[in-house]
């Protein structure tokens, strides 16, 4: 195991973006379930170290990043002009988004109640978003990306505040299951 | 009545709890069936500058699904469903405000400036120079150019989806009045029994609430709480 | 000194080129010395790590690097990644500057409705495309090398199948042009 999770964090440590556990299992030569076993205690790791480097995880992907504690340091140094601004819209929407991504875009409507093709086609330029092929589902779902991430400074998802809260939404179920999905196109 | 000052909105209920907040009331139904006209005012006053084509359905639908509500506890006799409206467009506001307010958490989040950043380049020893995909062929390329431009098709007809949705609606509005024109006097229960589902009821709404603004019907109702006629103002 | 260790541990994961202590000691404003200090630190917490990434000093330059344990790894994943086949996304964003080129980021992404920004990069590296700035467009545009035009054997780029065609066809034509101002947010 101390084998296999070196191997993945030198493999993090030199990409440009990032991982799937499936390709990190196929680089390995090893089960996903092992690889995912090992991202698991990386990822553990990381959080007790608190050191420069983060390790971010969304989905089934990971990617090491540089410490939100060292944000205007690292900004200056590469030179970006990163700046965060989002229009209200972005911002409501990616909220959603990150509390309960995956979700479909009926989901999405529901919630906001209002047609967020436009949006979501804007973020998704954007690099804030990314839609993936749900089989489970039978229809995209739509998740926030590292870069989002990054501007949140955060290492997951789940670090959000409320996150049990909002992700869970008990009575959210009814509303995305009531007949009043208006907003199916 | 609170005069109605809304800057900007970002969908039906984002409007809608601007409202209900400007009036310190809480997410109830008798606080929906409250605002319900001055949503409808909002929405005629700013449907041309403020709503874009793609959202004017959706401002719609709440519409409707207000002036249902408001209906339901004005005139009790009606009867089409047992869903309790009120109770699921409460429930959505909640639901709706608790993401809002967790946006402003999120904006607050960003502003804090703690972005963290990824390596943009593979950390590669030394230069790649020209390296390119063994089997990559002109044909190749061909086929998955026209792949690209296939699936710029739902994008690009997206608007016109939208505008038939709005356009079935106010079409509906349309047919209802025309309804009401043929004969000169008709009994709102008689509209509603021709109704086939829940919008068309709202939508019948709609039309009787335009075409009494426009002065070309009158309504009666013998006492509160009962059916109404509709009469043709010649 | 803790501070100090994760703001150098920072810069290091983020520097694609070792850097000088002097360096690190102007960046992050501190004393060369505390910088020595805090050097010594990271580098012996890295040596009991053992992990996949190494810390590296060379003369008064350090560096961090993938273990040399995971060389192969690393070397084949870099190999797929810069001489292997293309992704599904990189070939549709290769295709789109071939067929459409110059071209600016912009435009693209419009094309592809993603953000294109980490694949691009990767196309750049590889020598298939190039970046020129523009005057007229007021930002960089890109095309396919000549390098990529005579391996597809090709010596002009309209020479490509059915270039008049799908060059100027309506529907890229529309999603570049006005989209009836749907890309506003």
């Amino acid at each position: 195991m101390k084998n296999l999770k070196s191997k993945i964090e030198s493999l993090l440590f030199i990409s440009n973006q990032p991982l799937a556990l499936k390709k990190l299992a196929d680089l390995t030569k090893t089960e996903t379930k092992e690889v995912s076993e090992a991202i698991k205690e990386l990822s553990v790791e990381y959080d007790q170290r608190q050191g420069g480097v983060i390790f971010q995880r969304i989905g089934d992907k990971v990617q090491l990043a540089s410490s939100p504690d060292n944000a205007k340091l690292v900004k200056d140094y590469i030179k970006e002009e990163t700046t965060g601004e989002l229009s209200r819209a972005s911002l409501e929407t990616l909220t959603i988004i990150a509390y309960r991504g995956p979700i479909t875009k009926a989901e999405l409507e529901q919630i906001r109640g209002v047609n967020c093709s436009v949006i979501l086609r804007n973020l998704l330029i954007r690099g804030l978003v990314e839609s993936k092929a749900s089989s489970a589902k039978m229809q995209n779902t739509y998740n926030i990306t590292f870069d989002f991430l990054k501007f949140l400074g955060l290492s997951h998802q789940s670090d959000l505040p409320d996150y049990e809260k909002l992700n869970s939404h008990e009575s959210i179920q009814k509303v995305l299951g009531s007949t009043g999905g208006q907003n199916q196109e | 009545m609170h005069p109605i000052k809304i800057e900007e909105f970002e969908g039906p209920l984002d409007l809608l709890l601007q409202l209900i907040e400007q009036q310190k009331l809480e997410i109830t139904k008798i606080s929906l069936a409250q605002v319900t006209e001055q949503y409808i005012e909002v929405l005629n006053q700013s449907a041309s500058q403020h709503i874009s084509a793609s959202e004017l359905a959706d401002f719609l639908v709440v519409a409707a699904r207000l002036l249902l509500i408001k209906s339901k506890a004005l005139l009790p006799f009606l009867q089409w469903d047992e869903e309790d409206e009120g109770e699921e467009l409460t429930g959505q506001l909640k639901i709706y405000k608790e993401y809002l307010d967790a946006s402003k958490v999120v904006q607050s989040l960003i502003a804090k400036k703690r972005f963290s950043f990824s390596r943009s380049k593979l950390l590669v020893a030394e230069e790649i120079g020209f390296a390119p995909p063994p089997k990559l062929t002109k044909d190749r390329l061909h086929d998955v150019f026209e792949d690209v431009i296939k699936n710029l098709d739902p994008w690009l007809n997206l608007p016109t989806e939208v505008v038939k949705k709005s356009i079935n609606i106010q079409e509906k509005i349309a047919q209802i009045r025309q309804r009401i024109f043929r004969e000169a006097t008709t009994k709102f229960s008689d509209i509603l029994k021709e109704a086939k589902d829940k919008t068309e009821v709202i939508v019948s709404f709609l039309a009787i609430l335009e075409l009494i603004k426009q002065r070309t019907v009158i309504v009666r109702q013998s006492k509160n709480f009962d059916d109404f006629e509709i009469n043709r103002l010649d």
